[in-house]
């Protein structure tokens, strides 16, 4: 009995969603590490660098919490991007053509990925129908949608408050990180609102999924649905939550994303939708469902970022090799992941 | 004595495509009873009772609960837990993905007064409820690292946690050993004396006979009748399930070591499997039945599966008729003669989806190869022959092995590697859930084979039928096989060579 | 009564719900071409002009040729693996590219001559398609990648890799025998008969092997399937391979419309396309039990609904909300819960009837 | 070569050939024998990857950053970033949507003219015929296919003897040329007299099409074809008389460019838009004051 209490509590805290995002994060900082390294001339170690990639991408990681969410119970959500697009062109053309005042647009926007969300998690829930299957009529929807609302590019510029949103800059205190570039001029390391808005989702997400029912449900969901139903759990209920969820946080992600673009035009945010997926699944989130976490999603985000960067601060590579370089730092770090799974699992065997 | 009755179903009639489950069953439920729900496989007690949880909405009938004024018609687990009905399923149905602690409290997770869930009063409940069961285990780690019997008992932990009037077990002891068992016979008795009513669906009729007060029988989705178990001695018990007499078990004997001079069939040297079975020798000859005895977790399933290369072997060699051999991949022990029924039906055995004639003719198309696709004539003919010889439940060989009852998906598979006709047959469980009468039937089936001259290697929880059907025991002790029992076998020394006492 | 009995025989038919599916979008085209004063069946006339079939029905055989021929690997990937194969649309592009390569020279954009033969080209673009899928089937079955994640490494890498062997230009290949498998065979385009090869291949081979045995066990229960005897590893991946060798055919197909390797756009969304097929069909996409049939009806529902936007002259940004409404329609008459509810009441009504003949 | 002038280049993509002509242009000019630096950065048409890659142009320190919009719309913050860094921004090829003063100057082609172009000659080779013109469009919301629209709108609204029976999008492809041309072929038999494609791939798609069911198209054919981009291959076509009238969209920009970050150099004033040319190309035969009759010492000079 002793023995085996031993061997208990050496293994505890060590399961499979743990064991991923260590090596997410792990792997990221090396990545992070050697790019500082070799590209110290081109100024990848600078603080903005970092701050970049979170400016960037805030929309996604509002967009790979959702995704996180969804993919727990073990569906898939591939309306993302497109719902974004719509979004976009939504709040372009309201604030120019309608004339509507950037709150009122927000909140309909909102209203709209809550809508949105409750139908695909009918149909889903409630119908039974394929997650993929709905989500992709979802994305044609959404696309169709926007090319509905308007096929222009349309510029937001006549929205003071929300052009002034889009500018506010928020310095890092005493000047840390700042340096004189070659011009001269003091460059200070800042960030800006959709960086903010896309923590603090982050954060609301990681507590909701640890420490409320609903949270929690997700997981059981996904881990086995029948299992989870025959619990007393509301599946259909939870399933169609989840997709809530996903295009609600999507909303609030198209929001950081055309406070980033401040555009509306009709292929935005195109391909989106892997990108989140990739993310939650570098981050160590299982498409099969019940395992995984925001945290790591969050990490997926910018270990994506950070190839990109990396790529971007290279200069070098023509066209199509920047896809396949891109590509081949997936693959690396899918097999390595892989890998360590597989060695994890042999131990445990 | 005042008979409080907690529930009451009267005319539950079921219907799926092509099978009548329930024909106008009554089931009386009174408060503060055990009440023994018994049947052949297939008989209907699960679809009885998920009518009752509102997994499947029956097609007519009414229920009434204690305490409600209208009949309840459950439409979900949840409600059904609402109503004071609390239940563990056949298959045990548990987030594997989650850890125990979670597994006990999900949908019903103690809260803050903020609203969120509290883990250390979940994580202090948990390690409390576990005590009470008399389990030592992390109740932080994730599910899918126990075995099926912790599962199980962990699935009872959450059952019997909850408040509930109605407390409905469905073959929960089928993958428990005897001291598990012991622990939840206690359980039940105090939860009978506080006044719950308690469903117990077995086919281990000791266990019934131990612990119930009442039974009911059911036969081919009729209602036979319900007893006081006083009344209902053990051999019209078995005359009303299975509505003939039977010849008891206790006829069955193996003619023990007549064989023991025939060749060896199987001889493992050394095999090993890392972290879980340590080295061992083994020798199958054939025309013999061995058996593996140890405790639950004790690695039984984990050795037979070394030797038939479920899981591939680190060290050692293994020989088949003196033959050093090879094996990578189940289907070269397959081509070797070998055959395993595997413990864990669900996940393991059965391939739902598929209907009962792909499941048995699955084995031999895996033999002939993916190129040589057995005609559908000979197809349809295996299939019918052990439908017939092994009488497994199914409205027509083209159901889907998922809508059988658990009993004749076992079955199904045991057709699957007797179609196969194997030199040497594993069989992990096959008695599993199985009721009486199919048990004898296997038993002798056993036999028979060992009789035809192969070599059968056979694990069971059931002392009993181990020692009614083996020749020879290996004992094993946390991965160890720490020695063999041979010539009189009785009980005691089988109980004391597990629990280590004698060094065999 | 007879006729009733006739009716549920039909509708109980595996097939009734994709082709009902398919019957349904086609009659979209009649309320249009009535309420327009067109004939009725303008929309299916079929006629013979400058030597071959002519008609908007060949159209949807044609154009919807590639999807049926991905759709045959998908069915069987999404079966094994209980996953979808999202690269076959970068791999129709990268064997499109590898083929006109070969055939053009490479770091040339615009041949009127073969730099090999024919039949090297093809069978290069074919081996690279197939090698794909065996990267993807490496992957998935072997390091035990989900299905997804390990075909998006292709997806994003596949068209990239094509464009490098072009040399980043769409490379021209004009000469007329190039030009054969998207052009057309006697009456027919070629590209119609490609489908309906590889579909009676593809259904042969399920007739006469134990293919389909083994891949639907693999998808239902990968572990009970092994224990049985089965590779399973080797089933996915050889379910990869063929999903990969299908992308290359289409790739092919595609390419030789055209003539030419446009990498960025050969099978762009293909993979939605073809997974939609799989789904419409009436296949579960967490795997197991597939109908090969109901893919292809599935394709071909799929360019039937494109061509039908196309002759309602809908604007093509535009087209994707009627499509999901479409396949939102279709997929819930097929929906499990809107089955169910019809099968519960044809038990309710069997028991009334049952009641009633009893109190008689 | 620290001496080297450090250029930042952010591409719309490698969407065309002719995109895949601009960027080797680019790369040959912007060499380290001239004495440049090129950092080049591919956006794969994602505005808000091009919007990362100039703020990694800015963390790079780089001289100059050029871009090559992909959206005409939503550069405002990005290129307030680059201002405060010191940095000039040359706009190519496309045009923004943002005030002059917030970028230095912009070197590009004019969509609405090229448009305009193709109009133009239309009504000449007319001579006041009934038209009835079908459209291929670009990719919906593009802005060479919002502007090639625009301009041959412009010039259509005059002539009521024209009529856009229908237009549909073939997203610059030829495979979309084709089927958008199929359909047509169905919906409006023997009802047009002319097509106009928005790119070469999509002339080529519609060509097939037409060969197909037997309709005749270019000099010689019922149906006049218009194209835009004249590439080599579709000037081939032209050269053949297949094609009508072929209107140029001159990917060669590369060297307008340089010369204004020469002057920005040498700290002279740049003007705050330099057009670069373009021509248009009429078949053998027709003789226009809008375009150059193609001839094939005119095909062999293209170097692209
Ligand atoms: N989902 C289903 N679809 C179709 N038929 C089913 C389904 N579930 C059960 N049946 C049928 O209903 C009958 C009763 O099954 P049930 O599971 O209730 O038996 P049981 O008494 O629990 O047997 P066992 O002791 O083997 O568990 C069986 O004949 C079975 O074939
Ligand atoms: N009480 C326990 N605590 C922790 N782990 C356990 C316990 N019981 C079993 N296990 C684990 O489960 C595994 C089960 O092994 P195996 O299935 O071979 O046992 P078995 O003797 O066949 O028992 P069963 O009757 O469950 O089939 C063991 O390797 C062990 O790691
Ligand atoms: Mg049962
Ligand atoms: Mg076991």
């Amino acid at each position: 009995m002793n023995r085996k209490a031993i061997v208990q509590r050496s293994r505890r805290g060590m399961n499979n969603s743990n064991i991923l995002l260590m090596i997410t994060i792990g792997l990221f900082i090396v990545m992070y590490t050697a790019g500082s390294i070799v590209y110290a001339d081109k100024g990848f170690d600078h603080l903005q660098t970092f701050l970049n990639i979170l400016i960037n991408n805030a929309g996604l990681i509002c967009v790979a919490c959702g995704m996180t969410c969804v993919l727990l119970t073990g569906g898939i959500d591939i309306s993302v991007g497109a719902l974004i697009g719509m979004v976009c062109m939504f709040m372009a053309v309201g604030i120019e053509f309608w004339g509507l005042s950037s709150p009122v647009l927000m909140i309909l926007i909102l209203l709209i990925g809550i809508t949105f969300g409750l139908v695909q998690g009918l149909c889903v829930g409630y119908l039974n129908i394929q997650p993929f299957i709905v989500t992709m009529a979802g994305m044609f929807f959404a696309r169709g949608m926007t090319a509905v609302i308007s096929t222009q590019q349309v510029t937001i510029k006549s929205d003071e408050f929300f052009v002034m949103l889009a500018n506010l800059k928020f310095f890092i205190p005493f000047e840390i990180g700042a340096y004189v570039n070659s011009k001269g001029r003091l460059m200070v390391p800042f960030f800006r609102l959709p960086v903010i808005i896309a923590l603090c989702v982050l954060v609301a997400v990681f507590l909701i999924l640890r420490y409320t029912r609903f949270g929690r449900s997700l997981y059981a969901v996904g881990g086995n649905q029948q299992s989870a139903a025959l619990m007393g759990l509301d599946v259909k209920k939870t399933r169609m939550k989840a997709y809530m969820l996903s295009s609600f946080l999507c909303a609030i992600g198209g929001i950081c994303y055309v406070l980033n673009t401040m555009a509306g035009t009709a292929s935005q945010a195109a391909g989106l939708e892997m990108d989140a997926i990739s993310s939650a699944v570098i981050g160590g989130t299982l498409l099969t469902g019940g395992v995984g976490n925001v945290i790591g999603s969050f990490f997926g985000v910018l270990i994506n970022g950070t190839i990109s960067s990396l790529v971007k601060t290279h200069g070098k590579l023509i066209s199509s090799w920047s896809n396949v370089v891109t590509a081949i730092l997936l693959c690396v770090f899918i097999v390595l992941q892989a890998v360590f799974t597989k060695l994890k699992e042999n131990r445990k065997r | 004595m005042e008979d409080r009755v907690v529930l009451t179903m009267r005319g539950i009639t079921m219907t799926f495509p092509g099978v009548l489950a329930l024909d106008g069953v009554d089931f009386t439920l009174r408060k503060g009873e055990i009440h023994a729900l018994m049947g052949e496989n297939g008989a209907g007690k699960s679809t009885l009772i998920k009518c009752l949880t509102g997994v499947y909405q029956c097609d007519s009938g009414e229920i009434h609960v204690d305490g409600m004024e209208e009949p309840v018609q459950n439409h979900s687990t949840l409600e059904a837990q609402r109503n004071g009905i609390s239940t563990v399923y056949q298959e045990v149905n548990l987030c594997p993905n989650l850890s125990v602690m979670e597994n006990l409290f999900v949908g019903r997770e103690p809260v803050t007064k903020a609203g969120t869930i509290d883990r250390r009063v979940m994580l202090k409940r948990a390690q409390q409820l576990m005590e009470d069961l008399g389990l030592s285990i992390d109740v932080q780690q994730t599910l899918e690292n126990y075995s099926l019997a912790l599962q199980q008992m962990i699935a009872i932990a959450r059952a019997v946690d909850m408040e509930c009037k109605i407390l409905i077990l469905d073959e929960p002891t089928s993958s428990l050993d005897d001291s598990e068992v012991a622990k939840l016979f206690s359980l039940m008795r105090k939860l009978r004396d506080q006044g719950v009513g308690i469903v117990f669906v077995t086919h281990f009729l000791e266990q019934v006979y131990e612990v119930c007060d009442r039974i009911t029988v059911l036969r081919n989705g009729l209602l036979v009748g319900e007893y006081p178990l006083s009344e209902l001695p053990r051999v019209n018990l078995i005359a009303a399930m299975m509505g003939k007499d039977i010849d008891d078990l206790k006829e069955i004997k193996p003619e023990s070591c007549q064989n023991n001079c025939a060749e060896p069939l199987i001889s493992a040297e050394g095999l090993s499997h890392v972290n879980k079975i340590k080295p061992f020798d083994l020798q199958i000859r054939q025309g013999e039945v061995i058996g593996l005895t140890g405790l639950l977790g004790s690695g039984r399933s984990e050795l037979a599966r070394t030797i038939y290369g479920a899981d591939k072997a680190q060290t050692g060699t293994l020989k088949v008729k003196d033959k050093k051999v090879h094996i990578n991949h189940p289907i070269d022990a397959m081509r070797l003669g070998m055959g395993m029924l595997p413990d864990d039906r669900k996940a393991e055995g059965v391939i739902a989806d598929l209907t009962v004639r792909e499941n048995i003719v699955l084995g031999i198309q895996a033999l002939r190869g993916i190129m040589n696709l057995l005609p559908m004539k000979e197809q349809c003919e295996i299939a019918d022959r052990f439908i017939e010889l092994l009488q497994i439940k199914t409205p027509s060989r083209e159901t889907l092995v998922k809508q059988l009852s658990g009993g004749n998906q076992q079955k199904v598979i045991i057709a699957r590697w007797l179609a196969t006709n194997p030199d040497f047959l594993i069989l992990d469980e096959p008695t599993r859930g199985i009721d009486i009468g199919t048990k004898t039937e296997i038993q002798k089936l056993i036999i028979r084979l060992a009789d035809e001259g192969k070599g059968i290697l056979f694990i069971s929880s059931e002392i009993d039928e181990m020692l009614r059907t083996c020749n020879r025991l290996a004992v094993l002790r946390d991965g160890e096989k720490v020695g063999e029992l041979q010539g009189d076998m009785t009980q005691e020394r089988v109980m004391h060579a597990i629990a280590g006492g004698e060094n065999v | 009564m007879k006729i009733k009995r006739a009716i549920k025989k039909i509708t109980g038919m595996q097939m009734f719900l994709p082709i009902a599916s398919m019957l349904l979008v086609m009659a979209v085209n009649i309320i249009y071409d009535v309420s327009n004063g067109n004939a009725v069946f303008n929309f299916f006339t079929i006629s013979l002009r400058n030597g071959v079939l002519f008609g908007r029905i060949i159209d949807i055989l044609n154009r919807g040729s590639e999807v049926a021929i991905l759709a045959i690997g998908m069915t069987l990937v999404v079966s094994a693996a209980a996953g979808a194969d999202i690269s076959v649309g970068s791999v129709m592009s990268l064997a499109g590219g590898m083929c006109c390569m070969l055939l053009a020279g490479f770091g040339n954009a615009n041949v009127s001559q073969y730099a090999v033969p024919l039949w090297v080209g093809l069978v290069a673009g074919l081996a690279i398609a197939c090698l794909c899928g065996a990267f993807n089937g490496y992957l998935v079955s072997y390091l035990n990648i989900q299905p997804m994640v390990a075909t998006l490494i292709l997806f994003s890498a596949g068209r990239a890799i094509g464009l490098l062997l072009c040399n980043s230009t769409i490379v021209y290949v004009r000469v007329p025998s190039f030009q054969f498998l998207g052009g057309y065979f006697w009456m027919l385009p070629t590209p119609i008969i490609i489908a309906a090869a590889c579909v009676l291949v593809m259904s042969l081979i399920l007739k006469h092997t134990a293919l389909g045995m083994y891949i639907q066990s693999v998808g239902i229960n990968k572990n009970a399937a092994r224990i049985a005897g089965f590779k399973s590893r080797r089933i996915i991946f050889t379910a990869f391979v063929i999903s990969g060798l299908c992308a290359g055919i289409a790739g092919l197909v595609a390419t030789s419309r055209i003539y030419s390797a446009d990498t960025n756009n050969i099978g762009l969304n293909m993979e939605l396309d073809a997974i939609l097929a799989v789904a419409l069909g009436g296949n579960s996409l967490g795997g197991g039990k597939f109908r090969l049939a109901g893919s292809i009806v599935g394709a071909y529902t799929i360019q039937a609904i494109t061509t039908t936007l196309y002759a309602l002259g809908i604007s093509s940004a535009q087209a994707p909300v009627f499509k999901a409404v479409i396949v939102i329609l279709i997929v819930t008459i097929q929906s499990p819960a809107v089955t169910a509810y019809f099968e519960r009441r044809a038990v309710a009504k069997a028991l009334r009837a049952n009641k009633e003949a009893m109190r008689v | 070569a620290e001496d080297l002038i450090k250029v930042g280049f952010a591409q719309v993509g490698h969407e065309s050939d002719w995109r895949n002509a601009n960027t080797e242009n680019y790369k040959g000019v912007f060499t380290a024998e001239n004495g440049y630096e090129l950092s080049f950065v591919d956006c794969d048409n994602d505005n808000a990857v091009q919007l990362e890659a100039v703020r990694s142009f800015i963390e790079q320190d780089l001289d100059y950053i050029i871009i090559a919009p992909i959206e005409t719309a939503g550069w405002n913050t990005v290129l307030a970033e680059a201002k405060d860094a010191g940095i000039p921004v040359i706009i190519a090829d496309r045009n923004v949507d943002a005030d002059p003063s917030e970028y230095t100057t912009r070197v590009g082609t004019d969509m609405v003219k090229e448009g305009e172009t193709a109009g133009l000659w239309l009504a000449e080779y007319m001579a006041g015929a009934e038209a009835n013109i079908l459209v291929i469009e670009g990719t919906v919301g593009s802005s060479a296919a919002l502007g090639r629209s625009e301009g041959f709108n412009n010039i259509a609204k005059d002539h009521p003897e024209w009529k856009i029976i229908d237009s549909q999008s073939g997203d610059f492809t030829q495979a979309g040329g084709q089927q958008v041309m199929e359909s047509f072929l169905k919906s409006y038999p023997g009802q047009f007299n002319v097509v106009v494609c928005h790119n070469d791939n999509e002339a080529y798609g519609a060509m097939d099409a037409m060969d197909a069911a037997g309709v005749t198209y270019g000099v010689d054919g019922d149906v006049i074809l218009i194209s835009y981009d004249a590439t080599k291959a579709g000037l081939t076509y032209t050269l053949e008389g297949k094609i009508n009238c072929n209107v140029e969209c001159n990917p060669i920009q590369a060297a307008f460019v340089k010369e204004v970050i020469e002057k920005l150099e040498a700290g002279e004033a740049v003007e705050a838009f330099t057009l670069v040319v373009d021509e248009a190309f009429v078949a053998p035969g027709i003789t226009s004051q809008y375009a150059t009759t193609m001839t094939a010492e005119l095909l062999a000079a293209r170097p692209y």
